[in-house]
Formats: C-alpha cells, structure tokens, sequence
C-alpha cells in the first residue's frame, strides 16, 4: 500500500463566489498567487525586503520566492543565517529604519523559535511608545502532506491570543495574493498563515494589480443557505464547501463563512450568518482546545444568543501533535466526511 | 590621547545629571511616588554617557535599565523621563510601560527597552542591517549585561552583525552581577569581549568606570561601523553598586567587593581628572550641582503636573493606524 | 496622589466553602504555601530539585524558595544562568534521567523566552517516543501591582491550547500547596500559574501533609447559587467571591466556581453549573480573545447549549498588553464592580 | 595511536550498514512507501559512528537528522528505523513522527530528535546535568550542525554544559551547508571549533571523514568528561553528499565542491586503512555486503509486516498516566 500518492494530482479550481470577476484576472496556483504578490510588492514599494532562510537562492523550501533573488538582487532578497530571533528582531529592526520586511518561516512550526520578538517585542511596541512595526510574517502552515508533528502546526491560537498583531489566513489564491498585499501594506506586525496543502493542489482566479487587494478583518460568505452556518478558515474551507455540496444534494441549505482574517475577527460576518441561520458549526485544522473556533463561537454564544436554534458545535484538531503516519494523520485532519457528519447531527437537533 | 576640555565638561554635565536623575528617581520611589520597581544605575555613569556620546546625531542606540546616561544625552529630556517613571501622560510611554522600559523615541535615535533581555540586541542589529542596505553612514548601539549575554538572542544577534558585516556597535556592561547571580555562574569565562572571536569580530575590553577608555573604545568602533568595517563588541568593566532593583538590599554581595568598587566611582575619577586638568574647582562644581538640581526640579514640577493618563484611553494605540 | 500604597497591606482571610477542613492545617500565605509545597516535596522526593534564575542564594525574586537551599544544598536547589531556554531544556533532559525538575520563571512574561522547549518538545515527547517529561514550571503571573507590561502578563491560553501540557493555576493557598504536589508528582510537564497579587495578600488555612493534594482536572465550587454561575480562576476567584456577595445583598443567589485546573478542564463541573443556573458569567484577567474564557463558552455553548437561558457572557482583560500607569491598569484589570456589572446585566436578561 | 583491527572491523561493519540503510530508505522512498520527507546521511558514516563508539553502554545521545550511525551502534535495530520511516507500529515511535524524528529510547541512551534544531543540544545539558548531579561516571553527547550553530539555543547550551562543568561531548557536523545555505552565510567565522574558547572549554578540529580521528577526539572528550573534566565541543569537518532532503538537487551546492568531497568518503577510506592492515579482501568485502543486504531484507520484511497504527489511536499517549 502506498499513501497520498496523487496528493497535489487532483488540483480544484475555485470559483469566487459573490465576487463577480474583476475584468483582469489570471488563473494562478496558491502558491503563484503568494509569489506574485511579493513580487508585485516588491516593484511596488522600494521598502519591501524579503527576509528568511534559503529564500535567496534556493527559492525558498516550497520555491515560492523562485525567481525573486534574480529580479531584485541579494539586497532586497535576504537569505539568513538559521537564527529565527534574531531574524525576526532583525526585521523589527529595519521597520524602525523603513523597511517593510516579509519574513518566512520555513515552516509555521519554526515561529516558535523566534517567539519572543512576535509576541513581546513587534505586538507591544506601538502600544508603549507608538512606534509602529510593520512587519509580515510568512507562515507556511498545516498539514495533510505526511511531515509529522514538526511540519504540519496549527499554531495561529497562540496569536490571536496575542494584542497587538494582527493574523491572516487565506483560503483561495485570491485571497492568497490579496491579503499579502494587505499585509505588506499594514503598519501593524502580521502574521500570514499560508497553507502548504493548497500550494500546488488549488487554482484559482486572482485579480491583478491593485483591484485584487483584499482588507485585512473582512470574512468572505463562500456559499449562502438558510439552515445552518459552517464558518471556517484556511484549507478547511475547501472540505467545509465540499461537505455543504454533499448537504445540499441531501436537500439542506447551508451557508459557509470563510473567516480569512483571524485577528481582528469580522465580529459582523460572524454574528450575522449566527443570526440568519441559527445553527453553526465552526471547524479548523488546528487543536481544538483554546482554538479559534472557541473564540468564535464565544462571540456567537455572547451576541448571537437569542437567535440561536442548536448548540454551537465544533469540529478541529483533536488536541494531539499532529501525526505523521497517514491513517493517524488522516484521523487528525477533519475532513468533508467529518464535517458531514457534526452538520447532520445539528441539522437534526 | 588627551580628550579635549570641552567634551570632558560636557561629560562631566552629562555624568552628574545622569546621578542626580538616578538619585531623584530612588526618591521619589521612598515616597510612594514612582510605584512599581525601579532600577539604579549608580556606578555606570561613565560608560552610559561615554557611549552614548560617542554616537553622532543620526546614530541610533537601544540603551537598557541602567543606561540612563544614554538615553539623557541623546536628548530624552529629564522631564519626560520623570514623567515616565511618575506613569503621567507627558512620560515617553504616556503611562503604558513601567520604569525604563519603553522609553523609544525614534526622533532622538533611541530604540525603547522590553523586559526580555537582550531583545534590543537583536534590534539593533536590523537598525544597523537597514543603514546598510541604504548605504548611510549611521551607526546603531546595543548595550547588554553579562546576564543578557547568557542568552541566546546575544550570540544570534552579534553573528547576525558579523555574517552581514553591520555597521553595529555592541556595548557589554559587565557589572558582575545579574539579580543576585555573580559573574562565575553565568559564564566560565573572566572576559565576555573574548567571545567576539566566536564572531570573527574585533573584542575590547575597558574600563567601565573610566569615562575617556570608554570613549576612546567607543569612538574608535564607531568610526569602524562608519567605515564600513563592520561590527566591535566592547566590554566594559563595572559594578553595579545598588541592588538589582530598589527593593534589593544585595546581601549576596561581598561588601570589600563594593568598597573596593566604591574607591573607583566614576564620577569621583572624572573630578579628579578634570581638577588635574584645572577643568573643575569647588565653586564650579558646587554651581554645576546647583545647577542640575535646578534643572530637575522644573523638570520634576512639569512631570508631575503632567496628569495621569485616562482608564478610559486604555484600549487606544494598541495599532498603529 | 499615591497609588496603591496599601496593595499589600489588607489581608483576606479565605475560608475554603464545601471542604471540611481537615484536620490539621495552618494559616499560611499563598507565598508560603508555595515554599512548603515545594520544601515538602524536597523532603518527600530525593529526585525534586529546583532550577531558576536567582531562586538559590537570593532565595528568589519574591522570595519564594527563601530558605531552601540552606536545607537542600545547592544541588537540588540551583541557581541557572540567565537562559530560559537552556533551563527548560535541561529540565527535559534531567526529568530523562529520573529528576523532577521544578522551574522557576523568574515572571511568568519570561516563559516566551523558553517557550520552544515547553510547546515543542516537553509537550510532545510522551506522544511521539513515550518517553514522560516530568518537569514542573512555576510562572508567577498577573497583574494589580503596578509592573508593566513585561511583568503583568497572563498568558496560560498559549499553553492550553498547546496539545500534552498540563495547566494550573491556585486561587488559594490551600490549592496553591495541593495543586503544586500534584504538579511535582504528575508525569507530564505542568505550568502552575501563581498569581503574584495574592502571594502575601492572600492568606488561609492550607491543609498538612498528604491530606492536602488537590487532584489535577478538578475545579471548585466555591459558593452554590441558582441564578447565575461565575466560572474564574487566578486573582479573579477573590473579584467574583465579591461581587456574588454584593449580589446576594441584592437578594440573587450566585454560584462561583473556581477552575483551579485550566488544561485539561473540569468539563463536567463546568456543564454542571452552566446547567443548573443557566446563565453564565466567565472572568479571567488574561486578554480577552482567544483566551480560557472562549474556550469555557465554546463548552457550555456546545454541551449545555438546552440549559441556557442568557447570553454566556466574558469579562476579561482587554485585548491590550498590561498597561503600567495605575489609571491604565485599573481600567485593564477586571475587579468586583466590573463584574457585579456583568452579572446584572445578565441576571436581567 | 593505531585502533584495534577489531574496532576497526566493527566499525566498518557499522558505517556500511548505515550507508545501505540509508540508501534503502531512499529507495523506499522513490518507491512511495516512505512518504512525506527523507533525509540522506551520505558522507556522515565515519563521524556519526566514531562518536558513537566512542561512548559507553550508559552513556546517552542525542543524534540529529544525519546521524543514522550513532542510533545503529547504539542498538537500534534496523527493523524499528525502517518501521519508523514506513510509519508502522513498529517503528520506535509507533507512527507518530516522522523520518529520523522522535527516534528516542532511553534504553539505548537515544534522545528522540525534534526539528526544532538544537533542541537536542539542550536536552542533553540536562542529561549530562543529572549524571553530575547523581555523581554518575556517564556522559551525554549532543550533535548538531554547522546551521544549528547559528541557534541562540546552541550558545545557552555551551554556556550551561560548562558554567556547571557537565560530562558533555559535543559534536559539530559542519558539513558545509544548512540546506541551500553556505557556511560563509551562516558564519563569519572559519572553525566552529573557536567558538569553544567562548565557553572556556576545549575545541577540536577534526576530519569527520576520517573514522580513526573522529574516534579518537571523541573517545579523548569522553574520557575527560568523564574524568569530571567538563565539556569538549568537536568540530567534525564534512560535507552533506546529498540534497538537504530527498527532493533537494543541490543545484547550489558546486560540483567541484563536491567531487573533491567525493574523494574523501568516508567508507573508501576506511576500507582503503582495512586493506592496508590487511584487514580487508574483496571477498570480505563482497560477503560483507551480502550479509547487510540480508540483515536489511530481513530488518525490511518485518518492518513491512508491521501494520499500520489504527486511526482510532489518534488520541492515545498524549499524557503519561
Ligand atoms: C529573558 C529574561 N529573563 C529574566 C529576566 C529578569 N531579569 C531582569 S534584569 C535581570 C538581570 C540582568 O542582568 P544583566 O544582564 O547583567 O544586567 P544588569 O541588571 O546587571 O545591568 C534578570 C534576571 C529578564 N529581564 N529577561
Ligand atoms: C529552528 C529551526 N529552523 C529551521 C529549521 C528548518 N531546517 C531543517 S534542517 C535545516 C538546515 C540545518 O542545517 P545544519 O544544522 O547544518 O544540519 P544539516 O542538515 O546540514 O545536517 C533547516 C534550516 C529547523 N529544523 N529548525
Ligand atoms: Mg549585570
Ligand atoms: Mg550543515
């Protein structure tokens, strides 16, 4: 038996719902659309840098800078040493001078080692002394690829938890490409949670230029319905709108939120699909407890109590490291199935 | 090299103006007035003004808890210090951080201190990454304690400095104790500049308590940065002669130790040169005092009628907009 | 004006509701009934030791290990370099070759600085080879004395929601001693948050010897009430005990229950009170969002949802970091008013 | 000093039963049995060996990623690694982690590795930390790498081993390259080994190619740390002969770089000593592969009829009980 064989083979592509086309548009992968918005920043604005280890010249782990160190040079395409403190204080440290720098974690897993400067230094600084420190921070999250608990983290609870930084996570490559500007532009450290599972395996169309700028606190209604709310983020809204296809060949109507920003949280897109529908269930990839998905429904169980008609039910990660042999893996990672499955037993309540 | 008249009496101001602030501060904690903790300097007198005047005007420095003199010459006026300390709204962190803390003000190149130690190393070394990616001439200043060089961000950040060659000057203030914990448990090594060869950079060790060695030392790896010839880490030997804090009464601390330290205040060597030099005699010294105490209690009246900040300001300003 | 010039001078005396006291127990501070915890396991245990910054000659910066390393040596109770990370690791590395490391934040702000080695490595390790981390780390948090940012923080929700962590945190000395048994003694790495407000302002009768273990996973009741429960921990469990008592004045009968233990949660305590009073009020000093109180709310929503007859309502710390000014820290710092406020509003719904 | 011929036969025997263990695992790779990432050890079998040799049965290590050698002398049945890779049951970590990750068992003295580079270096400050403390004649060894050495973590590491003068050998593979980047990236320094006088205990330079002087530098370290003579950093001098991971081509790396590399590998030199002592024909050599290939078929059946872990299991052994 051999596993996940034709993983990034069956490659989706994405209408954007809602959003009726921008006249120019390209279809572009996930990870495309991240590329071409640092370079597009890049050519934009002379204060942008890209900073991280093997960025450069090797083009980054997943070559999503492939091709940047050719067209601007070492000086604006940093490869570091493998010190992700001082890379992140380095980056701080240049906002204070200018620059606006983009660093990658080679792997979300990694923001950890450079921890300190994120959550002490760049989220309280313009609070203290109101200095702003526009940084971005590239974190290539999540798992379904087998690469263990080391290379497949959900750890973007422990920032949004965090005052002071703002957290992103886009599911389409539209978004992927519109929230980057977004977050190159903003004067406020944030921390952009790219999904290493979408890279290859989803396509999609991407406005360009500046048409395709995505606000940073906006959630996206993926799919409207009347009986019940899926709100989501990252690759899971891909399975999440899988699941409400299934539901609505089952007859049921059912509306999927796709969050996009984490922190700040669109408290309006939330609460109003809570109110419309009744009945809502949250799912991520990440540990479910102290996740996202706790916050969300806190808010709904706080300002949506009135309207609601069912137990606000999650589905996520169960509290485990994520596992690296497939059948352990593919227990951990909700998926439509499971989804299906909580949206029935609500649907029924 | 004889330092010129001018720039010992000036040093001499900073110097004493740096105590006598210092000392107002252990004051207006007895009486309730600072709340919170509060950190002496007494002892690094000569090494805090001496880095910090050995900067230019563009330059920037990231001084830490007992690098007051630092912060006073390039320009942080006394009364937006007290203010600080007093959590007014005319303190440098309008009441949000405590102390020493947050004291950043970018206009006067001075980069706001975090409690995580050495944090501002590592920021230093993005400032100075920054004036080299412009190609300006600036300088950037780190200061950490042999505690903060225990740390990893220390040896991160002065390879950092190193690899990228940074115009980038590291100040170590050896004052042979962090909190209660002497020099021998925190390394196994007697100098810290030894380990600017783990960095292919040059490592000097000074005097700390001797304004001109430190100036010297200083100056001369300024000029280095500038130059384009990368990073000097620069230890200077001192001792911290009040507790870690106000509430420390640094019983761990061998007493002929500190008297020992006692007969080489700094402030005490710079009168001493500065009479030989027939730069100082009573009268003006007694002027100067007068002077300072003058000047810091204006400052003091603004600070504390500068008023407390709002509760209701609390949520403002956690983003920048 | 002078502020808090007599934070540390009143006394609450705190009788522990529900539990008969046992027989033999002491008045202790919550400060002391740390030290004895750990001079009691000291004795108990030849493999406890404790490892921290300044915590040996200087008995520590609150004085809380003061006198142990006279009794113990200074091979079981030993002063560190100032290196968080190395510490935690070493701790790991010690607990592998039969050690029970206790470790001492110096503040619970400077866990951020060893955080690699709690959430990647201690909390993983038992999941991936089996091998248990015993290690113990005191995080002396929360704010009310005038500290800062850097000495205030709150930041237990990065470790609850962190897979293979234990959490705890003592509202009273009596938990204070048993919870830290419990920590030392438990196989897994444990954070036992102590709330430095209530070290010598917080005294009670603290049970003796064996008869004092209070269980990990196990909250308290601290006072039965049918209209409406308040669920806290930390400093908060002191604000709540009063505002259920203004409230009582106010003829409403007010439950409050102590989590004492924050991972893994009292569950069924929690659906338990949720359930009987139907409405809910969650108080923690930590910022608000994506804190313990999300993750409380998320429960009840879910599992209680048929119960409820009010909005489940969070008091918390706002999303800033801890303000130093004392008119910015009152205004952070949930107290009794605040609360009693809260409680109101709900017991009006 | 000339090694025994029994060591050297033995080791021999281990260096080419890593390489073929490594090579099948790429194979199993290229196959998709292994899915998710491989990490080839090619050109590490003389350093990850030795060093392994050079300890005693109640000693501990801490390998990294490359050091496939040190977990085999160690006493890690192939069968359990190529379990682990394949994500059975039966692999040490029962399918939670990953390739050479978590591959920990305390009753070989094996520290599982995590990713998070130098983790490892830390863990075994505190293993080395309880053997002092306990008065045990035991030493704990760290490795890591030529881009670990950038780590703060690295530093605080050094620093504790010899602040409390803990039986702690430490090996450095500088193998040139931290995935694509360059050694002269992650350092302003040309011997890793110098960074030792920072930590005030002894650096040694060696040929990590050459079994008999990695050997013997570790055995010299071990026997001082032992002896309570504190920590020892080694700096194995070598080159990485594969992509950082199996879908790396090293287009960075240049490949004259790596064909003179190839002139030293360390299995030909060593059978090159063999033959010399007359130790080594083509007809052991022949039998001696023939017998690992078999040992590894073997070690590969039983790894395949291993199961998978149940997804059922997914929540189990989160907390020790
Ligand atoms: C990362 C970190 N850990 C612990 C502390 C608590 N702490 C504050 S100052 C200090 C001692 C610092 O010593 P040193 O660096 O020598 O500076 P000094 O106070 O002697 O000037 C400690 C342990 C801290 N600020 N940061
Ligand atoms: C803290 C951390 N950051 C980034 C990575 C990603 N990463 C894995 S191995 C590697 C290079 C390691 O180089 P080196 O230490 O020289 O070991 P080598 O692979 O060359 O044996 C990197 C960057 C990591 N594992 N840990
Ligand atoms: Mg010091
Ligand atoms: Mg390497």
């Amino acid at each position: 038996m051999t596993w996940d064989a034709n993983l990034h083979v069956g490659v989706t592509t994405l209408a954007e719902p809602g959003a009726a086309p921008a006249s120019a548009t390209r279809e572009l992968s996930y990870l495309e659309a991240i590329r071409d918005a640092l370079r597009y920043e890049l050519r934009r604005d002379p204060s942008v840098l890209l900073m991280g280890e093997d960025i450069g010249v090797y083009g980054g782990a997943f070559k999503v800078t492939q091709g940047l160190i050719e067209e601007f040079g070492e000086q604006r395409v940093i490869d570091t040493p493998m010190a992700e403190l001082a890379m992140l204080y380095a980056a701080i440290g240049m906002s204070f001078q200018g620059f606006r720098p983009v660093v990658e974690m080679q792997f979300a897993d990694f923001i950890s080692t450079g921890f300190d400067a994120i959550v002490q230094f760049a989220a309280t600084n313009h609070y203290r002394w109101g200095q702003p420190v526009p940084i971005t921070i590239r974190a290539p999250g999540a798992g379904g690829l087998r690469a263990g608990p080391f290379h497949s983290q959900c750890n973007e609870a422990w920032f949004v938890h965090t005052p002071g930084l703002k957290v992103v996570a886009p599911a389409t490559p539209a978004d992927a490409r519109g929230l980057l500007l977004s977050a190159i532009r903003d004067p406020n450290p944030v921390i952009y949670y790219e999904t290493k599972y979408l890279y290859r395996s989803l396509k999609g169309p991407v406005p360009e230029g500046e048409a395709g700028l995505v606000p940073i606190g906006r959630a996206a209604l993926r799919r409207e319905g009347e009986e019940l709310s899926i709100i989501t983020y990252g690759a899971m809204l891909h399975e999440a709108l899988n699941a409400a296809a299934g539901l609505e060949q089952a007859g049921h109507s059912v509306e999927v939120l796709d969050l996009r920003t984490l922190k700040p949280l669109d408290e309006q897109a939330i609460l109003a699909t809570a109110r419309k529908t009744g009945k809502v269930l949250i799912v991520h990839e990440a540990n479910r407890t102290c996740g996202v998905g706790g916050e969300v429904a806190a808010l709904i169980a706080e300002h949506a109590f009135a309207y609601l008609d069912g137990p606000i039910t999650r589905v996520a990660g169960p509290d485990t490291p994520v596992p690296y042999s497939p059948p352990l893996e593919d227990a951990h990672r909700p998926r439509a199935e499971t989804i299906l499955a909580a949206a029935r037993q609500l649907l029924a309540y | 090299m004889e330092l010129p008249a001018e720039l010992l009496t000036r040093a001499h101001y900073w110097m004493r103006l740096t105590r006598a602030l210092d000392e107002r501060g252990t004051f207006l904690h007895k009486q309730s007035k600072i709340v919170g903790g509060y950190f002496s300097q007494i002892g690094h007198e000569a090494l805090s003004v001496a880095a910090g005047m050995a900067l230019g005007p563009d330059d920037v420095a990231a001084p830490m808890h007992r690098d007051l003199g630092t912060y006073l010459v390039r320009g942080l006026h006394p009364q937006r210090i007290l203010a600080q300390f007093l959590g007014r709204v005319g303190g440098v962190s309008r009441g949000r951080d405590a102390n020493l803390h947050g004291m950043g003000d970018l206009s006067l190149g001075l980069i706001g201190f975090i409690s995580h130690l050495p944090a501002s190393t590592g920021v230093i070394a993005g400032v100075a990454h920054a004036f080299k990616l412009k190609a300006e001439p600036r300088v950037a200043m780190a200061f950490f304690g042999d505690g903060g060089a225990s740390q990893g961000l220390a040896h991160e950040a002065l390879n950092w400095a190193s690899v990228f060659q940074l115009p980038m000057v590291v100040i170590c203030e050896n004052n042979q104790y962090a909190y209660s914990t002497p020099l021998a448990r925190q390394m196994h090594i007697e100098h810290i500049a030894d380990r600017a060869a783990a960095y292919g950079m040059p490592g000097v060790i000074v005097d700390g308590n001797d304004f001109c060695a430190v100036y010297q030392a200083a100056s001369e790896a300024v000029a280095r940065a500038r130059a384009g010839a990368g990073p000097t880490l620069i230890e200077c030997k001192t001792m911290r002669m009040r507790g870690h804090a106000i509430h420390d009464n640094m019983a761990y601390v061998p007493p002929e130790l500190l008297a020992s330290w006692a007969q080489r205040d700094p402030i005490a060597r710079m009168e001493a040169l500065l009479r030989d030099r027939g730069l100082l005699d009573d009268a003006a010294l007694t002027a100067l005092l007068a002077q300072i105490e003058a000047e810091l209690d204006a400052a003091q009246a603004a600070a504390e009628a500068s008023p407390y900040p709002d509760g209701a300001t609390v949520t403002e300003g956690v983003y920048a907009v």
